[in-house]
């Protein structure tokens, strides 16, 4: 039965849009117990990681997603006739970053921390859907605020916002940096 | 460092700096400065000598070059207060507030690259183009939404609606014209005007660069004197009185 | 070689939108011969046949494309469904965002504003429970006016109405232009 599941699961990632959650796994699956279904989706990722084949299993925005492997893209962009994707700017990495990291936040601030003007890169994030508005700010003049989105995570494979790298992370790749430069 | 070893560096254009403090960055790298203990007259020299020679830069960001520039000299005048009076231990320390700003700013920066590897990692994966087709239920597009999607939406069915009649209302916009009034009426009614003092008073980021750019704008077009001593801390602003009849019109 | 020859033809058969022709792929994979991909194609069929798991290779229409197994079907019809409750449509948003702009609203104002008659839609809309019923109007034929609920805040993760974005901040972002589109 055990193996039942684990082919359903996979069918039904076939098949979802976007990153299928565990939850709605076990929305679907209601004749399962939750543990069960947890173990499947352990076995599944465990499948694909050792069987090196074209595709591989995901765990992105909190769900599980079906993609191809990496090293094979050359082949795909030839078949789709797709040159190399368009990637964001630096001005939007940084926007994005500094999002990310200080969410919710207002433009102003995002601005402060720039140290230049951030409404255009803001503005091309909210139409890419890397960011969103979120509400507003209760202090004068009450400005927007923003937030990363799951698209967010899904473009750069995050799992969730803990996936991005803590501060000491960080202060230990700016030393590594600081002795290479050296 | 002499002109001569800005010379290479000055191959990359000023457009590749995202903004002042990826300039000052890289100026501090350049030499090897330790961030925590910058000195500002070298480092003041060293981003002016780069700005002057910058050719054809956004003008959008040229306002926050010169800001920061204007912030440079305002620092360096500190940092020549006598020795006693200024204790440089770490909270007095009038460079502090650049300091934090660069270290926070070079986090960001790190983080970005390793934004820029997983992107990289993430875009050579590639997932299904399409959506299976539901085989019977309705061909409804079916979407996921937020606020901006919500706004964005309502704003453009009301522009359909209409029309030609349509005023697109503009944000609080400062204009360069009635900020440089602004100015002018203030220096009407004060022989001096503390520009660093009149900077912090602006409601806003974008404000403060209008009036930057307003005073160099007024500078160039010799309405006003602007001047910076080293023992003053902040830059002053007199009427030109002479030029003022002819002046804007 | 074998190997990863059947495994770059499993990605680029995920990928491809339509049935995938074996010309096609011997058009992308230049540096093979045509009876290495024969071989390889006959060897993934076997291995999709033998494996017994949640998707299959179907060879129709002149070409290869993968598919969920059919038994699986009546679990992929429970997850769409899910799904497709959990989002809105283009025509629910639009009439969500008049009723959100101009409430209290009629169902009649609404279809004058969208051109169209809007009664399927503020139907979903009461049903998600992003809108509700407030009274009627004392006009002729006392229509049925209609406000946003406290759910409908709660979805766009505002306090109050008064965070709705103005017109002005989304025009402002909207053609705000993008400084860092180098």
């Amino acid at each position: 039965m055990s193996k039942d599941i684990r082919s359903i699961i996979e069918a039904l990632i076939f098949v979802s849009s976007e990153p299928l959650s565990s939850a709605k796994i076990k929305e679907v699956l209601t004749d399962v117990s939750p543990e069960e279904v947890d173990q499947a989706l352990k076995e599944l990722q465990e499948i694909y990681e050792n069987n090196n084949r074209g595709l591989c299993l995901l765990q992105s925005a909190g769900g599980y997603l079906l993609a191809t492997r990496p090293e094979f893209d050359p082949w795909i962009r030839r078949l789709l006739q797709i040159e190399r994707k368009s990637r964001l700017s630096q001005a939007a990495l940084e926007t994005l970053a500094i999002i990310a990291y200080h969410q919710p936040i207002t433009s102003s601030e995002i601005a402060a921390i720039r140290g230049v003007d951030s409404t255009g890169t803001i503005k091309t994030l909210l139409e890419k859907k890397l960011i969103k508005i979120v509400g507003r700010r209760a202090s004068p003049g009450r400005p927007l605020v923003y937030r990363t989105t799951e698209k967010f995570l899904l473009y750069f494979g995050l799992n969730s916002l803990e996936d991005l790298p803590s501060e000491e992370e960080i202060a230990r790749l700016l030393e590594e940096k600081d002795i290479d430069q050296n | 460092m002499e002109a001569g070893d800005l010379q290479e560096s000055y191959q990359v254009r000023l457009e590749i700096f995202e903004g002042p403090l990826d300039l000052l960055l890289f100026l501090i790298k350049k030499r090897k400065l330790n961030i925590h203990d910058i000195p500002i007259a070298v480092i003041t020299r060293d981003y002016l000598e780069y700005l002057a020679r910058k050719q054809n830069i956004n003008l959008n960001r040229e306002a926050e070059f010169l800001l920061m520039a204007a912030f440079l000299i305002f620092l360096k005048s500190q940092m020549l207060l006598p020795r006693e009076q200024l204790q440089l231990n770490e909270e007095s320390d009038p460079r502090r507030i650049l300091v934090d700003q660069l270290l926070e700013y070079q986090k960001m920066k790190i983080t970005s690259s390793l934004l820029r590897k997983k992107e990289e990692e993430q875009q050579r994966r590639w997932l299904r183009p399409f959506v299976p087709v539901p085989l019977s239920l309705e061909e409804e597009e079916i979407l996921e939404v937020n606020l901006f999607d919500l706004a964005e939406c309502f704003y453009l069915l009301m522009k359909q609606k209409e029309d030609e009649n349509f005023k697109v209302l503009k944000g609080r916009e400062v204009s360069l014209e009635k900020k440089m009034k602004e100015i002018l009426d203030l220096l009407e009614k004060q022989p001096v005007l503390d520009f660093l003092e009149y900077l912090k008073q602006q409601e806003s980021l974008e404000e403060a660069l209008v009036a930057f750019f307003c005073l160099l704008e007024m500078v160039r077009a010799r309405l006003v004197i602007a001047f910076q001593e080293s023992l003053f801390q902040t830059i002053k602003v007199w009427l030109r009185r002479e030029r003022i009849a002819e002046g804007l019109g």
